[in-house]
C-alpha cells in the first residue's frame, strides 16, 4: 500500500515538473499547434502538420520574423475534446504561446478556441471549412479556408452553367459536419438555380461498401445528369472507384475533399470525369509557381507529395500567422490579432487571404478542378454569385 | 387428479423432455409436512431434473406442481424460493466473493432488509437491520459448528464445511421445504454420519419437510421414511426403506450387487 | 457506546470529506488552468469509473456502452442549458416548449441522469437476461445504436455536427461533489442488502435464484443507478468541454474507461479511484513525454502514439501479473490506517 | 517407476500439497485414497504436469516431470484420465478414441488397440460413429478410460472413475481396473470408493490435507483401525 | 434494371461482402472457441497483411508475389500476437482477455502511425482484380466472384481440415475441454498457434480483397471488420464455426437488405437496426443461432 501511495506521489510530483516546465524563449516566438497525430482524425490533421513545420522550417531559414526564429509548441489532440481542451490550457497558459492554429474539424476547433480566446490569442483553423465557427467563438477564431458554403455556391453555379446539369444524385457522409453541411448547401444552391435533386442517399464516414447504395440509385428510373457526392479524403477514391466500377458514367462533383492524389490512385481510370472545389490547383506541373514550389519543398522534406488539400493549407496557416506577427511588428497577441484582421491579399499557395472588415473567413476563389487523363487540370476559377447563409 | 387436504407438496404428471429424451417422465408425489423423502435411482435417472424442475431451473413440458395449495409450476425459481423452497446444489455452489458470514446473510436478507433510501443514508435503521441480520446468521452458522469461521472466505473451507454452509444457507432461507441434492457427496462416513444428524436435527427444529436426493444408501436408509426410486425418468418403485430394498425392480436396476458386496466384505472384515 | 459507535462510523468519511476539500481548495486557489483541468477531468472520470464499477463491477454485467448514457447525459443536459438564443441559432427544430428553456446547471443534470436511466431500464429489461461475453456484446450493440441515432436525430442533436455554445458551468467544487456523492452511493450500495444480492448474482447466478435473489431485478438495480450516474457525470463533461459531437462518445472513450476500472480492480470501489488516478495522470504525463524533450544532448524527437503504446503495454502487464486489478476486488481500510496513525502517534507520544 | 519426494504444491495462497512423498512401482496398482480436498487429484495434475510443484521432486523412470510439459509427459506413457470423464462431447466415439492415441505413429497399433478398446467395451463399438454427449455417463466413463488406454499407458492414472454412477456401473468399472491391472498396466488410482479402491490395490495411500497420513499394502489399509473408523465402520455397504 | 435484376444484383452483393464477413468471423470463432478469447486485434491483421503487401509492391514486387507475402505476414503477425499477449493469459477470465485484445489493437493501429504515418495510401491492386463481368444489365465487379469462390475453397478447405485431420480434429477437442487435450497429450500449444496460424491468414486474404476492394488502406482500417465479423459470430454462437459463417452471410445479406428497403429518411439509422436485430436475436437465442440452447448444467 505505501509503495503504491509512493508511486502516485512521485508521478504527481512528475507531472507538476513536466507541466511547468516551459522554457522561456528570448530569441524565440512560439506558436501553439494543435493537430490530431493519432486517432480517427490523423489522416486529415498528419498531412496539415506536416504542411505547417515545412512552412515554420522555411520562415526561420529565411531568417525568421522580427528577428526572431518561431518556434511551433505542438501537442497531440489524439482525436479526443479533453485532451485538446487540456492540451489548449497548456499553451496558453504554460508554454505561453503568442498565437494557436490547427484542426481540420470543427468539432475539434471548438474544444481548443475557446480556451485560446480566454487566454485573449487568436485561433486560426487551417482546415476546418464550417462557415458557423466564427461566430461560435467571437473574435478570436478565424479560418485560413474559405467556408463550405462559398466551395458549395462555386460548384453548384458551375453544375448548372457549365456542366448543364438539371438532375443531380446527392449523396452525403452523415458523420461529418464538413460533408453535411457541403451538401446541404450544394443542394440549396442547386435547387435555387432551378436544378432538382432526383434521389438523395447518405452513407457513414469509413464505410467501405457502397453497393447498395449504387444499386439503388441505377434503380432509379430517371437518370441524374451528375453526382454530387460530398466526402472526405480518405472515402473521395473508393466511392468514385465503386461507382465507375459499376458503371455510372456522369460527372461526379465534390468538395475540397477530392483534393488528394488518393482520388486517382484509388478510382484510376474512374476518376475521369470528377470535378471538384478547392482551393488551388495543386499540380506539380500546371499549378502557379508557389505551389510548384510548395509541392517539391514537401516531396524533399517528407519524401512524400502533399497527401490532400489540407498540408497546404497547414502550410498556409503557418505564413499567415507569420505575417501577420512581422505587420504587427511585436509579438503581443493583441497586436497579432489586429493585423491578421488586416490581411490583405497575401498569397499563399492555397489561394490569396484577404479578410473583409468584421469577417474572420477569408476571402478566396474557389478553383474548379477537372480530372482529366489521370491528372487534375484547372476547369475554371469561380467567385460564386450568391452564397447560402451560414 | 384430486387434491388432497394438508398436502404441503402436490405433483401430477410432471414430465420434461430434452430433444425428444424423457428425462423425467409423469412424475407424481404427494408430500405431507414434516416428512423426509429420499429420492435415489441411477445417475441419470432424473433426479437432480426433479429438482430443477420444482425450483423453477427448468420448465417442465407437461404437468403442475402445487405448493401450499399455490400452482408454482411456471413460476421463476427466485418466485420459488421466496415461497419457502431452499435447495442446496449437488456442485457446491458458494458466493465465492463472499465471507461465510455474508453468503449465510446474503439468504437472509430475502425476508428482512432495509431500504434503499435507508441505506443511501446510511441510517440507524440500516445498521440496526444489519446487526440484527448478521447476528442471527452467526446463530445459524453456530447450530452447524461454523460460527468461528464466520469472517473466512467461504471457498476457502474445507470441502465438507462448504457443504455444510451450503445447508446452513439455504435454511436461512427460512424455507419451509428443503431440498438437498446430494448433501454428502464426496464426504467421508463419519463426515456423513454427522450431516444425517444435523437433517434430523433441523428437520425438527425448523419444522421443515426434506427432499433428499443421495447416493449414498445407508444414509437414505436410516434417514427417510419413504423413498421414491427413478430410473430413466420414471417412478420404478416407492415405499418405505425395507420395501424399496426389497423391490427386486430396485435390486436389479439400481442397487445390484453391491448390497452383496458389503455383504462380501462385512463377512471379511469380520 | 452505541452513541460512540455511531461516531466512530462517522469518522473516516469526515476525515475523507475533510482532506478532499482541502486538497480541492488549494487547488482552485492555487493552482493554474492546467492543474486544475486536470483535477476536474479526475473528477469526471472517477464518476465514470466508480459508476461503471456498480454495473461491471458488482453485478458482473460487463456493459461496454455506458459511454452511451454518458452521450445521452451529455446530450439531454446540454439542450435544457443551452441559452435560449443560441438554440435559435444552433437548435432552429427543436419542439417549442423546448425552445424557451434554459436550464439553471443542477436540474438539468438531474434531469438528464434520471433521462439517462430510463433509457438504461428500458434497454436493461431485456438485456440483463444475457450472460457473460453475449452481454458485452449487446451493450457494444446498444453504444452503436446510441450512436447512430445522436448522428441522425438533427433535430434534437445537430446530428454529426458540433453541438456548441454549451455554458461552461463545471467546476472543480460541483464535479468534485459529484463524483464524492458516487463514491459514497457506490460504497453504501456495496455494503448492503442490494449489493450482496449483486454479489451473489455475479458469483454464482443459479444458487441466488435458489435463494429468492430476483437476479435481473437486481442487476437492473444497479445498471439504472450506474446509468443515471454515468449520466450526471456526461452532463459535467459536458458543461466542461462546452463543444462535442457523438464521435466524442464512442470506442475510444469508452476503452478508456474501462481501462481504468480494470487496472483498479473490478468490485472496488477504493480501485476505481486509484485506477483513475493512475491512468490519468500517467497518460497525461506520457502525452507531454511523447513530444519529445531534450536530456542533454540528445534530443529525442516527438513519437505521437508512443503514450498509447506504453499505455497498452502497462495494460496487458497489469492483467498479467495483477490479474484482479491492483485493488484485487478489496477496500483500502479507512478505519484501519486512521487506527494505525493514531496508534503510532500514541506510541510516539509515550515514548 | 514413479517417484514422488517431499512434493508441495500450492494454489496462490492455499497449500494443497505438503511434503507428499509417494512410490508406485512398475505393475502395481496404487490407491490414493483421502476425503475431498485432501490433495488427491492434485497429487494427479502435478504428475502429468499440468501444475506445478513449489518444491520436491517428481521422477518417473529417471525423467525430471517437474520439468517436463504435459505434452512429453504423456509422450512417456504416463497418462491421466481426468475426473469428471471429461470426454469431448462434440466429436463421435470414435474420434475421441484417436485423440486418445494424438502421440502414437504407428497406424497398424492404434487400430489394433481401438478394437481392444471396443472389446473391453462393446457399447462402445455399438456408439462408434454417436457424439460423446449423446452417450449415457456410464457409458462417457468408459469412453473416458478407453481414450486413455489408446495412449498405451505404461502408467494409468484414474481419477475417481466410479464418482456418480450406479452401484452396477461401479462394477463394471471396477472389473474393468482388474483387467487392466492383469495385463500388466500399472495404475494409479484415485477413489472416494474406499472399500472398492482397497479390494484391488496392492497398496494405497491415504491423503489428507495435504500430507501422507498412511500408507501400507491394500489388507493392511482395510484392517487399519483409522480407516475403518474413518471410511468403513459407520456406513457398511453401497456408497456409490 | 428489371427487378429481378436488381434482385440478383443485391444478392450478389451481399453474397460477396458475407464472404469477406465469413473469412473473418471464422477466425475469431475459432480462437474463442478454445481460449475464449474474443479477440478484438483480429482486424489489425488485415492491416498488416495489407502494409506488408503495399510496401513490397512499392519496392518493386510483382502483386502476387507481393500478397502472397502480405499473407505470411499477417500469419507471422498473428501468431506473434498469440505468443507474446495471450500466451501469459492462458486461463484468464474471457473479460480480461478481451480488454487485453483492445489493448493490443492501440498497440497496432498506433505502431502502424509511427511506421506508416496516419494517412491513407492507396493500394494498386492488378486490372485482373478490378474487371467488371457485364450480363446483360447486371455487372458484376470482377472481385464480387473472386472474392466468393475464395470464400468458397477456403471454407471448404477448412471444413475437410477440421473433420479430417487430427490436428483439425484435435482442434475441435481442445475446443470442447482444454485440459483433457493436454492430458490426452494433445500439444495445445501447437493447436492453439495453429487456430491462429489459420485465423491469421484468412485476415491476410480478406486484407488482400478488401484493400483492393476498397483501394486504399489505412492504420484503422481493421476496425470495422473486425467489428462486422465479431457481430457476425455472434450471431451464429460465438466459437462454432459453422455459426460463424451462417451468422456472417445472414450480416451481409441483412446489411444489404436493410439499405436497399428502408426508406430514404431511415436508411442512416442502418447500422441501429442491425444491432437492434442482434440483440432482438439474443433475447431469443442467447446463445446464437448455431450455440447451444442448453443451460448451466445444475
Amino acid at each position: 500500500m505505501k509503495t503504491r501511495l509512493a508511486i502516485v506521489l512521485v508521478a504527481a510530483a512528475a507531472l507538476i515538473l513536466v507541466g511547468c516546465g516551459g522554457k522561456g524563449g528570448g530569441n524565440t516566438i512560439k506558436i501553439g499547434m494543435l493537430f490530431n497525430m493519432t486517432g480517427a482524425q490523423a489522416s486529415l490533421d498528419a498531412p496539415s502538420a506536416n504542411g505547417a513545420n515545412l512552412a515554420a522550417k522555411e520562415i526561420n531559414a529565411a531568417g525568421g520574423v522580427l528577428g526572431k526564429q518561431i518556434k511551433l509548441v505542438s501537442f497531440d489532440g489524439k482525436s479526443d475534446a479533453a485532451t485538446i481542451g487540456t492540451a489548449a490550457t497548456q499553451l496558453a497558459q504554460t508554454e505561453k504561446v503568442v498565437a494557436m492554429f490547427g484542426f481540420s474539424d470543427s468539432d475539434m476547433v471548438m474544444a481548443a478556441a475557446p480556451t485560446a480566446a480566454k487566454a485573449g490569442i487568436v485561433f486560426v483553423t487551417s482546415g476546418a471549412t464550417s462557415p458557423k465557427l466564427p461566430d461560435q467563438v467571437p473574435d478570436y477564431l478565424y479560418l485560413a479556408c474559405f467556408g463550405d458554403n462559398v466551395q458549395a455556391a462555386a460548384g453548384a453555379e458551375y453544375a448548372i452553367n457549365s456542366l448543364k446539369a438539371k438532375t443531380v444524385y446527392l449523396l452525403i457522409d452523415k458523420g461529418m459536419e464538413y460533408t453535411l453541411l457541403l451538401g446541404k448547401y450544394f443542394k440549396e444552391r442547386f435547387v435555387e438555380q432551378g436544378g432538382t435533386v432526383v434521389l438523395e442517399d447518405n452513407y457513414q464516414t469509413g464505410d467501405k461498401d457502397f453497393s447498395a447504395q449504387i444499386t439503388k440509385l441505377k434503380g432509379q428510373k430517371a437518370k441524374p445528369d451528375m453526382l454530387y457526392i460530398a466526402a472526405g479524403p480518405d472515402d473521395v477514391g473508393t466511392i468514385v472507384k465503386q461507382f465507375r466500377d459499376a458503371g455510372v458514367k456522369s460527372p461526379i462533383m465534390g468538395g475540397d475533399g477530392y483534393d488528394t492524389p488518393l482520388l486517382v490512385q484509388v478510382a484510376g481510370k474512374g476518376a475521369e470525369n470528377v470535378y471538384f472545389t478547392t482551393h488551388s490547383l495543386m499540380d506539380p506541373k500546371l499549378g502557379t509557381d508557389a505551389v510548384k514550389k510548395f509541392i517539391a519543398a514537401y516531396q524533399a522534406e517528407f519524401k512524400v507529395p502533399p497527401e490532400n488539400a489540407f498540408a497546404g493549407l497547414g502550410y498556409d496557416t503557418v505564413k499567415l500567422l507569420a505575417d501577420s506577427i512581422k505587420r504587427a511588428g511585436s509579438a503581443d497577441p493583441k497586436a497579432i490579432r489586429k493585423a491578421l484582421q488586416a490581411t490583405k491579399d497575401l498569397p499563399g499557395v492555397t489561394g490569396a487571404i484577404t479578410y473583409q472588415e468584421g469577417s474572420r473567413i477569408p476571402q478566396k476563389g474557389v478553383t474548379v478542378i477537372l480530372v482529366k487523363d489521370g491528372t487534375f487540370t484547372l476547369a475554371q476559377e469561380v467567385v460564386p454569385q450568391k452564397v447560402p447563409q451560414p | 387428479m384430486d387434491r388432497e387436504e394438508g398436502c404441503l407438496l402436490e405433483i401430477d404428471d410432471l414430465s420434461k423432455t430434452f430433444k425428444g429424451l424423457h428425462a423425467v417422465e409423469n412424475y407424481h408425489l404427494r408430500l405431507s409436512p414434516g416428512e423426509i423423502l429420499g429420492i435415489i435411482g441411477p445417475n441419470g435417472a432424473g433426479k437432480s431434473t426433479v429438482f430443477n424442475l420444482l425450483t423453477g431451473h427448468l420448465r417442465p413440458t407437461r404437468g403442475s406442481i402445487r405448493f401450499r395449495g399455490q400452482d408454482i409450476t411456471r413460476l421463476p425459481p427466485d418466485r420459488i424460493a421466496a415461497l419457502g423452497i431452499g435447495r442446496t446444489f449437488q456442485n457446491i455452489r458458494l458466493f465465492a466473493s463472499m465471507t461465510v458470514l455474508e453468503n449465510v446473510v446474503s439468504a437472509r436478507q430475502l425476508k428482512e432488509r432495509s431500504g434503499i433510501i435507508a441505506t443511501l443514508l446510511s441510517w440507524p435503521s440500516f445498521h440496526r437491520t444489519e446487526q440484527r441480520l448478521a447476528s442471527e446468521a452467526t446463530e445459524n452458522l453456530g447450530l452447524f459448528g461454523l460460527a468461528d469461521r464466520a469472517g473466512k472466505a467461504a471457498t476457502s473451507l474445507p470441502y465438507g464445511d462448504q457443504r455444510r454452509l451450503e445447508i446452513v444457507r439455504a435454511l436461512a432461507l427460512g424455507p419451509t421445504l428443503l431440498l438437498l441434492d446430494e448433501p454428502t457427496a464426496g464426504m467421508n462416513n463419519q463426515e456423513s454420519m454427522f450431516v444425517l444428524d444435523l437433517i434430523r436435527r433441523i428437520r425438527d427444529q425448523y419444522k421443515l419437510t426434506i427432499i433428499l436426493v443421495e447416493h449414498n444408501m445407508p444414509l437414505v436408509m436410516q434417514l427417510c421414511e419413504r423413498i421414491q426410486v427413478l430410473n430413466y425418468g420414471q417412478i420404478i418403485a416407492e415405499g418405505t426403506p425395507e420395501q424399496v430394498r426389497a423391490d427386486p425392480k430396485v435390486v436389479e436396476s439400481y442397487l445390484g450387487r453391491a448390497m452383496e458386496d458389503s455383504k462380501d466384505a462385512e463377512a471379511r472384515n469380520g | 457506546m452505541a452513541m460512540s459507535t455511531r461516531l466512530q462510523r462517522l469518522i473516516p468519511p469526515a476525515v475523507m470529506i475533510a482532506a478532499l476539500a482541502a486538497i480541492l481548495g488549494a487547488t482552485d486557489l492555487v493552482a493554474g488552468d492546467y492543474l486544475q483541468r486536470i483535477v476536474i477531468i479526475i473528477g469526471i472520470n472517477v464518476i465514470l469509473v466508480a459508476s461503471l464499477n456498480l454495473s461491471n463491477g458488482f453485478t458482473g454485467v460487463f456493459s461496454l456502452g455506458h459511454v452511451g448514457f454518458m452521450a445521452i447525459g451529455a446530450y439531454a443536459a446540454s439542450i435544457l442549458t443551452l441559452p435560449v438564443h443560441l438554440k435559435a441559432v444552433n437548435l432552429p427544430d427543436l419542439p417549442g416548449w423546448l425552445q424557451g428553456v434554459a436550464m439553471p446547471f443542477l436540474p438539468a443534470t438531474l434531469i438528464a441522469g434520471l433521462i439517462a436511466m430510463l433509457v438504461a431500464f428500458a434497454v436493461g429489461l431485456s438485456l440483463m437476461r444475457l450472460n457473460g461475453a453475449y452481454i458485452s456484446v449487446a451493450t457494444l450493440g446498444f453504444l452503436v445504436i446510441v450512436q447512430v441515432v445522436l448522428v441522425n436525430w438533427d433535430q434534437f442533436t445537430r446530428g454529426a455536427r458540433t453541438f456548441a455554445g454549451v455554458p461552461a458551468y463545471a467546476t472543480i467544487w460541483n464535479v468534485w461533489i459529484w463524483a464524492a456523492l458516487t463514491v459514497y452511493v457506490v460504497w453504501r450500495i456495496g455494503a448492503s442488502a442490494f449489493g450482496r444480492d449483486m454479489r451473489a448474482a455475479r458469483d454464482n447466478e443459479i444458487a441466488a435464484l435458489s435463494l429468492g435473489v430476483s437476479v435481473i431485478r437486481s442487476r437492473l438495480l444497479a445498471f439504472c443507478m450506474s446509468a443515471f450516474l454515468t449520466g450526471v457525470a456526461g452532463s459535467l463533461w459536458a458543461h466542461f468541454i462546452t463543444s462535442f459531437s457523438p464521435k466524442s462518445f464512442f470506442f475510444t472513450q469508452a476503452f478508456s474507461i474501462i481501462t481504468m476500472l480494470v487496472i483498479g480492480g473490478l468490485g472496488s470501489v477504493s480501485g476505481s479511484v486509484i485506477g483513475v488516478f493512475l491512468i490519468t495522470v500517467l497518460s497525461e504525463l506520457l502525452r507531454n513525454a511523447e513530444r519529445g524533450f531534450d536530456i542533454g544532448a540528445l534530443h529525442l524527437p516527438p513519437i505521437y502514439g508512443a503514450s498509447q503504446i506504453l499505455m497498452a503495454v502497462l495494460f496487458v502487464l497489469v492483467i498479467v501479473f495483477k490479474p484482479a486489478g491492483l485493488m484485487g476486488g478489496r477496500e483500502i481500510d479507512i478505519r484501519g490506517i486512521l487506527r494505525r496513525i493514531g496508534a503510532s502517534r500514541r506510541g510516539k507520544g509515550a515514548a | 517407476m514413479l517417484k514422488l519426494e517431499t512434493v508441495d504444491v500450492a494454489y496462490g495462497h492455499v497449500q494443497a500439497l505438503d511434503g507428499v512423498s509417494i512410490e508406485v512401482r512398475d505393475g502395481e496398482l496404487v490407491a490414493l485414497l483421502g476425503a475431498n480436498g485432501a490433495g488427491k487429484s492434485t497429487t494427479l495434475m502435478a504428475i502429468s504436469g499440468i501444475v506445478r510443484p513449489r518444491a520436491g521432486t517428481l521422477t518417473y523412470n529417471g525423467v525430471d516431470l517437474a520439468k517436463s510439459s504435459p505434452f512429453d509427459i504423456v509422450g512417456l506413457g504416463v497418462i491421466h484420465c481426468p475426473e469428471g470423464r471429461r470426454i469431448f462431447g462434440g466429436l463421435t466415439v470414435l474420434e475421441n478414441l484417436k485423440m486418445g492415441s494424438m502421440r502414437r505413429a504407428e497406424k497398424q497399433g492404434v487400430r489394433k488397440d481401438i478394437d481392444w478398446v471396443f472389446s473391453l467395451f462393446p457399447v462402445l463399438a455399438q456408439r462408434r460413429h454417436q457424439s460423446g454427449a449423446t452417450l449415457s455417463g456410464g457409458e462417457q466413463q468408459m469412453l473416458a478410460i478407453g481414450r486413455a488406454l489408446m495412449a498405451e499407458p505404461r502408467l494409468l492414472m484414474l481419477d475417481e472413475p466410479s464418482l456418480g454412477l450406479a452401484p452396477l456401473l461401479v462394477q463394471a468399472i471396477f472389473k474393468v481396473i482388474r483387467e487392466l491391472h492383469h495385463r500388466g498396466v500399472t495404475i494409479l488410482l484415485v477413489e472416494q470408493n474406499v472399500r472398492q479402491a482397497l479390494a484391488v490395490a496392492d497398496r494405497g495411500y491415504v491423503l489428507s490435507t495435504g500430507k501422507v497420513m498412511l500408507e501400507g499394502t491394500g489388507k493392511d489399509l482395510r484392517s487399519n483401525p483409522e480407516i475403518e473408523q474413518a471410511y468403513l465402520s459407520a456406513a457398511p455397504g453401497a456408497r456409490a | 434494371m428489371t427487378s429481378t435484376e436488381l434482385l440478383l444484383q443485391q444478392l450478389i452483393n451481399a453474397v460477396s461482402i458475407g464472404s469477406l464477413y465469413a473469412l473473418m468471423a471464422i477466425g475469431l470463432a475459432m480462437v474463442f472457441g478454445i481460449l475464449r478469447l474474443i479477440n478484438f486485434a483480429h482486424g489489425d491483421l488485415i492491416m498488416v497483411g495489407s502494409y506488408v503487401t503495399l510496401l513490397l509492391m512499392l519496392l518493386g514486387l510483382p502483386f502476387l508475389l507481393a500478397a502472397a507475402a502480405g499473407v505470411v505476414a499477417s500469419t507471422i503477425a498473428g501468431l506473434i500476437m498469440e505468443r507474446v499477449a495471450y500466451r501469459p493469459l492462458r486461463g484468464a477470465h474471457e473479460i480480461a482477455m478481451l480488454l487485453t485484445s483492445f489493448s493490443v489493437t492501440i498497440f497496432l493501429e498506433n505502431l502502424a502511425i509511427i511506421l506508416f504515418r496516419p494517412t491513407s495510401r492507396a493500394f494498386p491492386a492488378p486490372a485482373v482484380l478490378r474487371s467488371v463481368i457485364e450480363i446483360g444489365q447486371l455487372r458484376v465487379a470482377g472481385l464480387d466472384l473472386i472474392a466468393i469462390i475464395v470464400a468458397a475453397v477456403l471454407l471448404l478447405g477448412l471444413t475437410l481440415f477440421v473433420r479430417r485431420t487430427n490436428v483439425g480434429i484435435a482442434m475441435r477437442a481442445a475446443s470442447q475441454d482444454l485440459l483433457a487435450a493436454r492430458l490426452m497429450g494433445i500439444n495445445v500449444n501447437k493447436v492453439i498457434a495453429t487456430a491462429f496460424a489459420i485465423g491469421s491468414f484468412l485476415a491476410g486474404v480478406v486484407g488482400l480483397l478488401w484493400s483492393a476492394r476498397v483501394g486504399k488502406i489505412d492504420p484503422l482500417m481493421g476496425f470495422n471488420p473486425v467489428l462486422k465479423a465479431f457481430v457476425a459470430s455472434v450471431i451464429g454462437g460465438l466459437g462454432s464455426l459453422p455459426g460463424a459463417v451462417i451468422g456472417a452471410y445472414v450480416l451481409g445479406g441483412l446489411e444489404i437488405l436493410l439499405q436497399g428497403l428502408l426508406p430514404s429518411a431511415l436508411t442512416p439509422y442502418r447500422d441501429a437496426f442491425v444491432f437492434a436485430i442482434l440483440i432482438a436475436l439474443l433475447l431469443f437465442r442467447p446463445n446464437g443461432i448455431l450455440g447451444s440452447t442448453e443451460r448451466e448444467k445444475i
